[in-house]
C-alpha cells in the first residue's frame, strides 16, 4: 500500500563529499517489499522547490521501523533535505514502483550487482536480501573519485567487492565494464542500477543473461498518473511505453529502449 | 441539503472540487489512495481519435512555485478509453468530464460524438488549449473564429453539454470566451498551462525535450484568477476555474472571482490527496466566512 | 579586454547587469547601499510628461514566488526627472536607459525627445507594455500596428537609440516584435509583468487597489525565458531579457536564451545587494561554463 | 546606515496568544537610532514567500548588540518567522525608516502614548527612551481580548498604563478613545502606533497638539525606491505624497491623509 506519512528524521551523517545517509522512522516502512523501490519525498513545506523527489530505499529495517536512503546534495530540493535535522519531519510518499526480484534466483547460485554512483544505495538492500538467501553476491561499484566513494566496507561485508573510480583515485580505474570484462561471467542473473550508458553497456556486454536494471527519468507524480516518467520499450514487451515510477523503476534487460 | 452542491449543465456536482484533466490520468492511480466518490467530478486526461504516445522525455521541469509540462496529449486513443477505462470508472459515483483533443476540427468531432455517449460522461472538456502538439491544440484556442467553428461543430455532435478549455496565452481571453459561448459552449474551463521554458544552466539546453512546456502550479494562479474574474464578467456561461490551486483558500479566491466550481492539477502531485483533503476544508471554511452554500460565494467579489 | 563588457546600440556596457525600470526608482536609495558605478546601466523609473501620483494603495500583493504591482506609473514627471534626477545621477559612471510612458503618442514623442538630449541618458526604453494604466501603455503594447507606429514617431525624435519594451500578455510576441524592429526599434527589452490578481480570501476584494496588477519575480522567469528565445528567433535586434532574475544561473540562462543584457527587477526588493552580487558572480560563473566572455555566452542555446 | 545582515536569533518565545517576542543579535543594532524604525526580514531562503517582511523595533540593548521584535504570526510569512530557533539566521535589512521624535519633548513634560494591538510593541522603546530623558509616559494600550495583551508589566513599570480589550475581558472594555475621554489631556506630545482608525480618532480627538503618528502600508522594497507605500499628503507638508518606508513610518499628525 502507498502511504503519504510524516515521518521523522532519526539521523542524518555525510558519508561522502556532497553524498548524505539520511534515516527516517515510521509505519510506511511495514509496507516497504522489495530492495530497488523508492520514495518520493517533499523537502520543504513551502511551495518552493514544489515537486517531490524521488529517491531510492537503500536500507529497511522493520523492526525499529527505520530507514535509509542515500542521496548527492546536488540541486535546490536534495540540498534543503541534507538540511533536515534529527527529529524534523519529512513528507514521504512510499513505497513507489517494482524493484528488484530476488525470486529469479536460487540459493547457492551467484548475482553479479553492478552500481554507478547515486546507483549504488538500491543495492545495498538487494545485496542484503540475497545474503539472506544463500545467494552470493559480487559487486561491482564505480564512482566518479575516491571522494564520493561510500559503503565499500558495508558492501565488502556482504561479498566479493569491486571499487572502480573514473580518475583511478580509488580501487580500480576506469568504468566498471573495465572490471568486468576481467570477471567470469559464472553468475545467474545480473542487478544494476546507475547512468543510462552504464546500464546499456551491461545489456549489450550480457545478451544472453537474465537481468534487471533499475531506470531514472523526471517524475511528476511518483504514482503512475501524469504520464512524466515514460519510457519507449522493445520488441520483449507488449506494452507500447512503460512508466518508470509505476510500472519499474527496475525492468527486465532489454525491455527498456535505451 | 448539500451545502457543497452545484449545478452545472450536465454536471450534479455533490462539491466544486475536482482534479483536472491530465494531473489525475483515468483515476486508477488514485483510487488506490481514495475513493473516487468523494469527488465532484473528475476530468480525465486528453483523448485523441488515435492511440498517442506523446513527446520524448524529458517531459517535466520543476521552475519556481511551478512546474513545466510537455506530455504531448499520451493517451490509449478513443477505444481503448470506451472500452477500458471509463467502464472501469462507472464502479464509482462520480460525472466525468471527459477532455477531448485532436489536430483537426473532425478529429475533436468524431471523439466527442463516441465519448459523449458512455454512460458515466456527463459533460465534455474541450481543449482547445494544449501548448504541447504541434497542431490542434492551442492553435484553436487563440483564434475566436476557429474556437466558435470548432465549438460549434462539437457541440452539434455531443449529446452532453461541453465546456471550452481556455489557453491563457492569449492577448484577450474575453473574446475567446465570448466566441465559444457564441459557438453554444455550455461552460467555460479555464486555465491551461502558460507556455514557458526552462534551461539546464551548464549546457544551455532547454530541459523539456519539446523545446518548451505548459507552466502550472501555484506560480500561475495570480494570471488564472486574473482571467476567471475577467471572463466571468463578460460570458453568463459558467466557468470551471484552475490554475495553481492547492489550499482551501485557493478554493475561494477561484469561486469569489467567479468559477461556479474548481479543478486542482499540478498539487495532485505534490500531495496526492489534495482534491478529498480540500472538500473536508471546505465546510468549515465557508462557516469562518459566513456562507451557508458554495453558491452563495460563486461570484461574490463581482458584488462587493 | 573585459569579458563582461556587452556593446549594444547607444551602450557600452562594463557588465551585462542592470536593475530594471521600476524596481529602483532613480537610484538615489540604493546609492546609500552600494557604488552605482558598479552597474552595467540603469533602467529607471517610468517617466511622463506631467507629474503622475500614481493609483491608490495597496499597490503590491505577494503571490507564490512573485508579487504584483499597481504602482501606476508614479513619478515626478519630465521636467523634474530631468532637472533632479538625471544630473544628480551624472556623479555615477553608468549609462542610463530611461523609461518612457504616456497616454498618447504625443506624450511619448514629448518625454522621448528631451530626455534623450540628457547628456547621460544613453538610450530609450519604450514602455509599451505597463498593465496599471488605464490608457496608453499596455494597449500600445498588444497591438503590432500601433507599436510600430509608435516606436517610428519616437525614433524619429529621439537623440539616442531606442529600445521597446514588450508586453508578455500577448498571443503572439514575435509579432510584435518584428513590428517594432520594423518601426526602427534598435533593441527589445522584455518582458514587463504578466496581468494578475490576488483575493483577499476572508472579504472576496481584490488586495490590489487597482484590481489587477502586474506579475514579476521568479514565478514569471519560464514565461520571460520562452519569450526571449523565441523572440531571439525573429528578429535581428538586440535584447535586453528580464523576468524573474534572481540568482547567478538565471543570468546565464537569460543569455543563453538570446539575451544580450540582463535587468533585474522585484530581486531587488529581496535582496538589495542582488545587482552587484550578480557581477561578482558572473567571472567566476563564466569560467566554470568554460567560456571566456559574455559574448560568447549570448544565444548559445540557438546553436547547440 | 542601513545593513543587510544575517543575524542570530537569541530567543524566541510566545508571549500571547500567537503573539511572539523574537531576540536577534547583530552588528546592525549600532545603527538603530530612533524608537519606531522597523527592519525588514527575509523569513526564508526559498522563494516562496518572496518578500520581506515589516517589523518594528521593539527594544534596543546596544550593550550586547541584541534587539526584539514583537509580531503576530498571522500569515505565511509571520508563521514562518515564529518557527526559527535561537541558533538561526534571519536576514535583516535595517533599520529603516523614521521613527518617533524624542527631542520634540521635554523633561519633566508627560508624553502620552497609545498603541494599538501590534501597533504597541515600537512604543515601548519609545518609552525606554522617554523616561531616561525624564519624561513622564501614560500608555493607552488597546487590544482585541485578554488572551492578546502583551507587555502590560513592562509598561507599567515605566509610567502610568491603561489597558483597554474591545471586548472587556481584561483593563477597561471598548477602544483606546474611550479611555483617553476619562483622561486629562495635561500631555505635551502624543505618540501613537496601531490601526489607522485609531491614528484618525486620535488627530480629531487632539485637533491642537502635537502628536506622532506611525503608519503601516503595503511594502515592496522597503527603503523607498519602488512607490509601494505611498501615502497622500494634506495641505499641510509641500510634499505631494510621502512615502511610509523612507519618510515614515512616523509622521507629524496632520501630515498623512486619512
Ligand atoms: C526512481 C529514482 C530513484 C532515485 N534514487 C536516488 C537515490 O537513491 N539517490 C540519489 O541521490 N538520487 C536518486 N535519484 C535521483 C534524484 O531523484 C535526483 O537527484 C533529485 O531529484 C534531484 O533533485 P534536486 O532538487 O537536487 O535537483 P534539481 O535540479 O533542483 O531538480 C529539479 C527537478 O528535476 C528533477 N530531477 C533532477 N535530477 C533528476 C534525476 N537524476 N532523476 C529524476 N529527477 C531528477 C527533480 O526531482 C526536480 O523535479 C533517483 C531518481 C529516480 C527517478
Ligand atoms: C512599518 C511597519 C511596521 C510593522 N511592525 C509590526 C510589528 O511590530 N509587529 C507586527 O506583528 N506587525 C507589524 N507590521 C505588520 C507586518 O508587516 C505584517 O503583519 C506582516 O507583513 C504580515 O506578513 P504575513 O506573512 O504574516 O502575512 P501575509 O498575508 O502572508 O502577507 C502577504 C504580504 O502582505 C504584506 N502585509 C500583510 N499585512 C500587512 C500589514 N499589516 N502591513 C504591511 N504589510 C502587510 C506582507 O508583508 C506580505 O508582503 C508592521 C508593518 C509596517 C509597514
Ligand atoms: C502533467 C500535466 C498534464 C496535463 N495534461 C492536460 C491534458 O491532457 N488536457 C488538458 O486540457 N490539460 C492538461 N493539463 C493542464 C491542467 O489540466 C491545468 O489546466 C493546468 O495544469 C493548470 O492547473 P494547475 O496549476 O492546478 O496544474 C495538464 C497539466 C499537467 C501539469
Ligand atoms: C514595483 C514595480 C514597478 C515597476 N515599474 C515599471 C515601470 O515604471 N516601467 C516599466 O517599464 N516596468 C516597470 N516594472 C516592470 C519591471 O521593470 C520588469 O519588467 C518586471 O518586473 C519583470 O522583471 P522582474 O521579474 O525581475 O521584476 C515594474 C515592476 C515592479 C515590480
Ligand atoms: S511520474 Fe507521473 S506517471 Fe510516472
Ligand atoms: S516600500 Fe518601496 S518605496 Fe516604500
Amino acid at each position: 500500500m502507498i502511504r503519504q506519512e510524516q515521518m521523522q528524521v532519526v539521523n542524518q551523517q555525510q558519508i561522502a563529499t556532497n553524498i548524505f545517509e539520511l534515516t527516517l522512522i515510521g509505519q510506511q516502512v511495514l509496507d516497504m517489499k522489495q530492495p530497488g523501490q523508492f520514495v518520493h519525498l517533499r523537502v520543504s513545506d513551502q511551495m518552493e522547490p514544489l515537486l517531490r523527489r524521488p529517491i531510492s530505499i537503500s536500507s529497511i529495517d522493520k523492526e525499529t521501523l527505520e530507514f535509509k536512503m542515500i542521496y548527492r546534495a546536488d540541486g535546490r530540493g536534495t540540498t534543503l533535505l541534507s538540511e533536515k535535522k534529527p527529529g524534523d519531519q519529512v513528507d514521504v510518499l512510499g513505497p513507489l514502483g517494482n524493484g528488484f526480484p530476488i525470486d529469479k534466483i536460487e540459493a547457492g547460485q551467484t548475482a553479479l550487482l553492478v552500481g554507478g554512483g547515486i546507483g549504488v544505495p538500491p543495492l545495498y538492500e538487494l545485496s542484503k536480501r540475497l545474503v539472506e538467501k544463500g545467494v552470493k553476491p559480487v559487486h561491482v561499484l564505480g564512482f566518479q573519485s575516491k571522494d564520493v566513494v561510500f559503503y565499500e566496507r558495508e558492501f565488502r561485508q556482504l561479498g566479493e567487492t569491486y571499487i572502480v573510480t573514473v580518475d583511478g583515485s580509488h580501487g580500480h580505474k576506469g568504468f566498471v565494464t573495465n572490471v568486468l570484462e576481467t570477471l567470469k561471467d559464472d553468475f545467474a542473473v545480473y542487478y544494476s542500477c546507475g547512468p543510462t550508458p552504464m546500464l546499456s553497456a551491461l545489456e549489450r556486454m550480457y545478451p544472453e543473461k537474465e537481468g534487471y536494471l533499475s531506470f531514472e527519468e523526471r517524475m511528476g507524480c511518483g504514482i503512475g498518473a501524469c504520464f512524466a516518467c515514460v519510457c519507449e520499450t522493445t520488441k520483449k514487451t507488449e506494452a507500447d511505453y512503460v512508466k518508470v515510477c509505476s510500472d519499474g523503476p527496475v525492468f527486465e534487460s532489454g525491455v527498456v529502449r535505451v | 441539503m448539500n451545502r457543497l452542491a452545484v449545478e452545472l449543465p450536465g454536471l450534479s456536482l455533490k462539491n466544486p472540487i475536482m482534479p483536472a484533466s491530465g494531473c489525475f490520468g483515468f483515476g486508477k492511480e488514485y483510487a488506490k489512495l481514495y475513493n473516487l466518490s468523494k469527488l465532484g467530478a473528475i476530468m480525465i486526461k486528453a483523448t485523441t481519435l488515435e492511440t498517442r504516445l506523446g513527446n520524448p522525455t524529458p517531459r517535466v521541469a520543476e521552475t519556481p512555485a511551478g512546474m513545466l509540462n510537455a506530455i504531448g496529449l499520451q493517451n490509449p486513443g478513443l477505444t481503448k478509453v470506451m472500452e477500458n477505462e471509463l467502464p472501469w470508472l462507472e464502479q464509482y459515483d462520480v460525472p466525468i468530464i471527459a477532455n477531448v483533443a485532436g489536430t483537426l476540427m473532425e478529429d475533436y468531432v468524431g471523439v466527442a460524438k463516441s465519448i459523449s455517449q458512455a454512460p458515466n460522461v456527463h459533460a465534455l472538456e474541450l481543449n482547445i488549449s494544449c501548448p504541447n502538439v504541434k497542431q490542434g491544440g492551442i492553435t484553436f484556442g487563440t483564434d475566436p473564429v476557429v474556437a466558435e467553428e470548432l465549438t460549434r461543430a462539437v457541440k452539434e455532435v455531443s449529446s452532453v453539454p461541453i465546456y471550452v478549455k481556455l489557453s491563457p496565452n492569449v492577448t484577450n481571453v474575453n473574446e475567446i470566451a465570448k466566441a465559444v459561448e457564441a459557438g453554444g459552449a455550455d461552460g467555460i474551463t479555464m486555465i491551461n498551462t502558460l507556455l514557458g521554458m526552462r534551461f539546464d544552466t551548464k549546457t544551455g539546453r532547454p530541459v523539456i525535450a519539446n523545446v518548451t512546456g505548459g507552466l502550472s502550479g501555484p506560480a500561475i494562479k495570480p494570471v488564472a484568477l486574473r482571467m476567471v474574474y475577467e471572463v466571468a464578467k463578460h460570458v453568463s456561461i459558467p466557468i470551471i476555474g484552475m490554475g495553481g490551486v492547492s489550499t482551501i483558500d485557493d478554493v475561494i479566491d477561484f469561486l469569489s472571482a467567479g468559477a461556479s466550481a474548481v479543478a486542482v492539477g499540478t498539487a495532485n502531485f505534490v500531495d496526492p490527496f489534495v482534491c478529498p483533503n480540500l472538500i473536508e476544508q471546505l465546510p468549515e471554511k465557508l462557516d469562518e466566512l459566513g456562507f451557508e452554500t458554495v453558491s452563495e460565494l460563486v461570484g461574490r467579489s463581482h458584488r462587493l
